[in-house]
């Protein structure tokens, strides 16, 4: 890869700025061969829990307008099988991308034991919190629960020195916020943005199309979402942010980049076209040569815009 | 926007990428059409029972967003592979309206094959164009020197893939089932199933089909293998959105672990 | 129009459910030859304020991947000039299609006299209050703030005894808690849903497209979000819940109606395709005929769904 | 999904929305086509100036999803139109790929023309693709008597639509510029412009160029009328979308208070 792409971030390099988004890369093994796993920025794994999870019945995926919908129900190996069967397959095939393990509990002990145990460990970089998912004391999740997310990062940070990102949920009024108390909490990054809530009806039979009735929104329709909320999140902290949501062209994935992405993930669209994290990355590239541009760490950010429109929450109409 | 690139892809048996050509599709019956693609790699590969994700790029918003999994029907020498598609919905009906020279996007061979005994009878059970996978495998076992029978069913004759076809493509006339009697025997195919003696029975069809196939494989005690459907996200193992349950109540992935399964291994309680 | 279309609701009779959103019909007039207007259920205005509003500069809309971004900047001639140049107009035109007026502020007080300018004035049946607009005490959405939502739908609710509905703001943790605000504090129904916050960028020139910098998205790339939001909301309250966001065919208005809504509204669709609501609704009544179902209030919040699934938030992956 | 109706449409001067029928679309220089539509209606009431919104419907979800705004540069009496395709982004590149006998969603004649008096002399400066009205325009008001000089600027010569086709359209040869000196006369098409005496200038082109007229045209007192473009919801004025700043700091809509705007009501202050 280009020299030009990589980026100096979490205390390690990141050879490219892509990588492949949880719950869309399995956990690497089932692209390998497919694709050049190792020729990425990295990836992030499907979300590990401390127990075994069965997940949701299906139908469980579905195609909508320009995108998808997912109720998988964040079904997992575990744990103790994560440390067993997965991960020294990306420790012993994965040299130079690097692996964040995507964590998800029910409560704040619930993430902290899957951190604790999984701490020694090698063959991963860190840590992307999941905090889409409902906190059992509340019934809220805990990425729309300022206190809950709070605690739960403070004490993630206790059980850990390993960089630790928190993946921040979509549907919340200033995702700023949110971005702060990360920060404040000691996070070393963000991600932006995890699905949108949604919902898919067979009219003629009158049910929901998804097992689990609702679900998450995920592809090309939540592209500018997720750009504008990456740009929020960024603007309101000082810690570095992954965009993503909707990527699928180097376009699209510089748009996240000045708004203030150091890294960037390919979800669905691997779905689409396997090539397509290849593919972002090389026209990255393109780009830079392209635009005299020497590095992509030079772009991060550099969103050009008149000061008097940037404060404001934004009306609508 | 999209490169043309075909990324470097890996060693069997990872499935291969690519954007085929579209050689033909033929409008073969009622809402039914028969694809073929120039596919070498895919062609060379493919096991009777295995699938493609067949799609149209990233560029591409309009059903199908997602790829679709097809059954691969037939492969040819030189490197092309049939498919069968009948239109149900949006993408399927993308799929139908596709015309030579264009492209699509390819992902296979997928999933696992039937296993088949040199031993043994097969009774293949398709129902509408379940009968996709059994195309490809009556016509090469029997090459192989199986006895392999093939029941087909429909609705009604104006669905009918072309008899004469299915004779060219098996090397033997199916015995064709219609609800309504407008073609062939009047009936559900599957009364037409005879499972005495040692026989492997083949089911590919809509679910209710399968389930009653499973119902008569408990009661009779003969091996019944099925090939399922189930909504795909990337048909490689990563989303875990293809599940079927288990018998013993777990989730199966039909894209990776199937489409192919022992039907003892599935659990046939509806809903 | 087939009689099994209309429906009673806010103390008249829509003869279809079918109507044009706010801001994407003009006042009415705009449409007038092109579409057959008293036709349809009925139109929402653009949104009127007290005084005349410039609105952004441009560029003010954009295509975005299956929907459009805009930052219109609720631009409206004012009360004054929407009483004597716009409401003369759908007074005389339209004799059975209703007509609501879209009403906005930046205070409570704004909103109270757009309310009382208009209360006594013939020619339409009542109000869509938008509350995605910047309150300038404390500078949130009137939408996302629970007390000056409540103490906003109070003050209008005194303020008129014409249908008052509440044009809700979808970027929240929980729909159901604003919908239950607005029901009780005494609105007739409410509107959901209004734009997502998005954010275009042009990679070459590295400014945004929106001269506002970031504006709403719309389009059928929100339809899966609307389609829950508004489930969401209808079970939440007991009032009428009116349907919005992506709708392009009556597929896609019946999910909406099945999943709660009394009826919907068309929005980003007309731009695409005048025609769109026409379509819409005839659509509906051949579903009716091919379903045999007598009448569309039939299906209003008609989803079957198994109990388990239902209370939960959704988590994601 | 979409039915294929066709809805009551109203009395001039309301648009017609219809499905309109590829004739042709032929290549005529680099990234540029010609696209004729057969379009009865709006073929008959289209004036010089005026644009049509075109797009490809509601199933059709990737670019151009909003329709875009395209100057009618040509009209036959048997009901056919030409639009001068620029290839840009992705919407006018699907435009650029469009076939025979496909279909795209037209409204119109939408927007203002361009207002000419029989006594004056015209001159019609185009920058680019900004040539189309003036194909029109140029043809139909020659016809009818008026003396009218084509300015016809591009980049560089492989851009120029060809010339022997403009001079069949507009019944006279244009004088062409190109700012390479590859083809025509070597500069920017503005310095062809002599406008004295009493004249109508009409521009179109790139903002800057239309800028630099407006500049000369304070400066040196002539009248001057220009077709400006900003990105478009409706076309028909209802989404207040396409705002352009007035001279006197208001917003107006180029839908429908253009897209011709007497120079000297707009604003010509950069940004
Ligand atoms: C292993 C396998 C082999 C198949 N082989 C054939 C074949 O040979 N011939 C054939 O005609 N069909 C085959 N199918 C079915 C095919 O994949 C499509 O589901 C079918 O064509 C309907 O898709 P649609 O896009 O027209 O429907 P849509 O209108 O998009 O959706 C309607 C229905 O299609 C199905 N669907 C939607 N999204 C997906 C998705 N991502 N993955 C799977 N199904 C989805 C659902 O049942 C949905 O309710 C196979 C399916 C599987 C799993
Ligand atoms: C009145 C008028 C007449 C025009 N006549 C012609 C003509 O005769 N020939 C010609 O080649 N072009 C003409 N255009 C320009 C044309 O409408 C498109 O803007 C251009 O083709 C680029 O569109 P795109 O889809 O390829 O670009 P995209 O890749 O979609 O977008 C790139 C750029 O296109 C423009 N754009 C995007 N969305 C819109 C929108 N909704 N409305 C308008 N512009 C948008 C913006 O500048 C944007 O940055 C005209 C524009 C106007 C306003
Ligand atoms: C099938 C599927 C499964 C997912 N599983 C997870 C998960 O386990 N943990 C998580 O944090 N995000 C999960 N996500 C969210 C993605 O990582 C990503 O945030 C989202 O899909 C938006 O990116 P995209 O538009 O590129 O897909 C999942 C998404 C999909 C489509
Ligand atoms: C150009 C434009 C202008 C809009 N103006 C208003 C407005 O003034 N008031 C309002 O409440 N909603 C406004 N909306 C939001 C729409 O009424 C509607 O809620 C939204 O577009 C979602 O519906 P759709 O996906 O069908 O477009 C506007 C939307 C668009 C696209
Ligand atoms: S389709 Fe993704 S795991 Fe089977
Ligand atoms: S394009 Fe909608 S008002 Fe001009």
């Amino acid at each position: 890869m280009v020299s030009g792409l990589s980026q100096s971030v979490f205390g390690t390099e990141f050879q490219t700025p892509v990588l492949l988004a949880s719950g869309t890369c399995g956990y690497g093994r089932e692209y390998a061969g497919l694709i050049p796993l190792d020729e990425l920025g990295g990836l992030v794994t499907k979300a590990v829990s401390v127990e075994p999870r069965t997940g949701n019945p299906p139908h469980r995926v579905a195609e909508t307008p320009g995108g998808m919908i997912n109720a998988i129900g964040l079904e997992n190996v575990g744990l103790d099988a994560f440390i067993e069967e997965k991960l020294p397959w990306l420790r012993e095939n994965l040299a130079r991308a690097k692996v964040l393990v995507n964590v998800i509990g029910r409560t704040t002990d619930e993430y902290a034991a899957v951190v604790a145990g999984l701490d020694e460990e090698e063959g991963f970089l860190g840590y992307e919190i999941n905090v889409s998912c409902p906190n059992v004391r509340g019934g809220t999740l805990f990425g729309t629960d300022e206190a809950a997310l709070g605690e739960l990062v403070a004490r993630l940070r206790r059980e850990s020195e390993r960089p630790l990102i928190v993946k921040l949920t979509p549907n919340v009024p200033d995702i700023g916020v949110y971005a702060r108390i990360c920060e404040e909490n000691g996070a070393d990054g963000l991600s932006t943005i995890n699905t949108f809530p949604g919902m898919l009806i067979d009219i003629r039979r009158r049910r929901p199309v998804i097992g689990n009735v609702s679900g998450g929104i995920s592809g090309p329709a939540i592209l500018p979402m997720g750009v504008y909320l990456t740009w929020r999140a960024a603007r309101s902290c000082s810690i570095p942010v992954i965009g993503i949501g909707g990527i699928r062209s180097a376009d699209d994935a510089l748009q996240y980049i000045l708004a203030g992405a150091t890294l960037v993930q390919i979800g669905t669209s691997s779905f689409v076209d396997p090539a397509a994290a290849v593919t972002v990355q090389q026209g990255i590239a393109a780009f830079l040569e392209s635009e005299g541009v020497e590095a992509v760490s030079e772009l991060v950010g550099g969103l050009r815009t008149s000061d008097s429109a940037e404060g404001s929450a934004p009306a609508q109409g | 926007m999209q490169a043309d690139l075909e990324p470097r892809v890996g060693e069997s048996p990872a499935p291969v990428r690519h954007r085929a050509p579209v050689v033909s599709n033929r409008r073969v019956a009622a809402d039914t059409w028969w694809l073929e693609l120039e596919s070498p790699e895919i062609a060379r590969r493919v096991a009777w029972g295995q699938f493609v994700m067949i799609g149209f790029g990233l560029e591409h918003l309009a059903p199908p967003f997602l790829p679709r999994p097809f059954s691969v029907g037939w492969r040819s020498p030189d490197g092309r592979i049939g498919l069968l598609v009948r239109r149900f919905g949006a993408g399927s009906a993308a799929l139908a309206a596709l015309r030579p020279g264009e492209r699509a996007l390819l992902l296979g061979p997928l999933g696992r094959p039937f296993r088949l005994e040199a031993a043994r009878r097969v009774v293949c059970v398709a129902g509408g164009v379940g009968l996709a996978p059994f195309l490809i495998l009556a016509g090469e076992a029997r090459r192989q020197g199986l006895a392999v029978e093939l029941l087909y069913g429909e609705l009604s004759a104006e669905r009918v893939f072309d008899p004469v076809l299915i004779e060219q493509l098996t090397d033997a006339p199916p015995q064709i089932w219609t609800e309504d009697g407008t073609l062939g025997r009047h009936g559900r195919v599957t009364d037409g199933l005879d499972a005495s003696g040692p026989v492997t029975v083949l089911g590919c069809g809509p679910t209710a089909m399968l389930r009653a196939l499973a119902g008569r494989a408990a009661r009779e005690g003969f091996e019944l293998q099925v090939s399922v459907e189930e909504h795909m996200g990337c048909g490689v193992g990563t989303c875990q959105g293809c599940v079927v349950r288990s018998a013993d109540g777990r989730w199966l992935k039909a894209c990776t672990e199937g489409p192919v399964f022992d039907a003892s291994d599935l659990s046939w309680s509806p809903g």
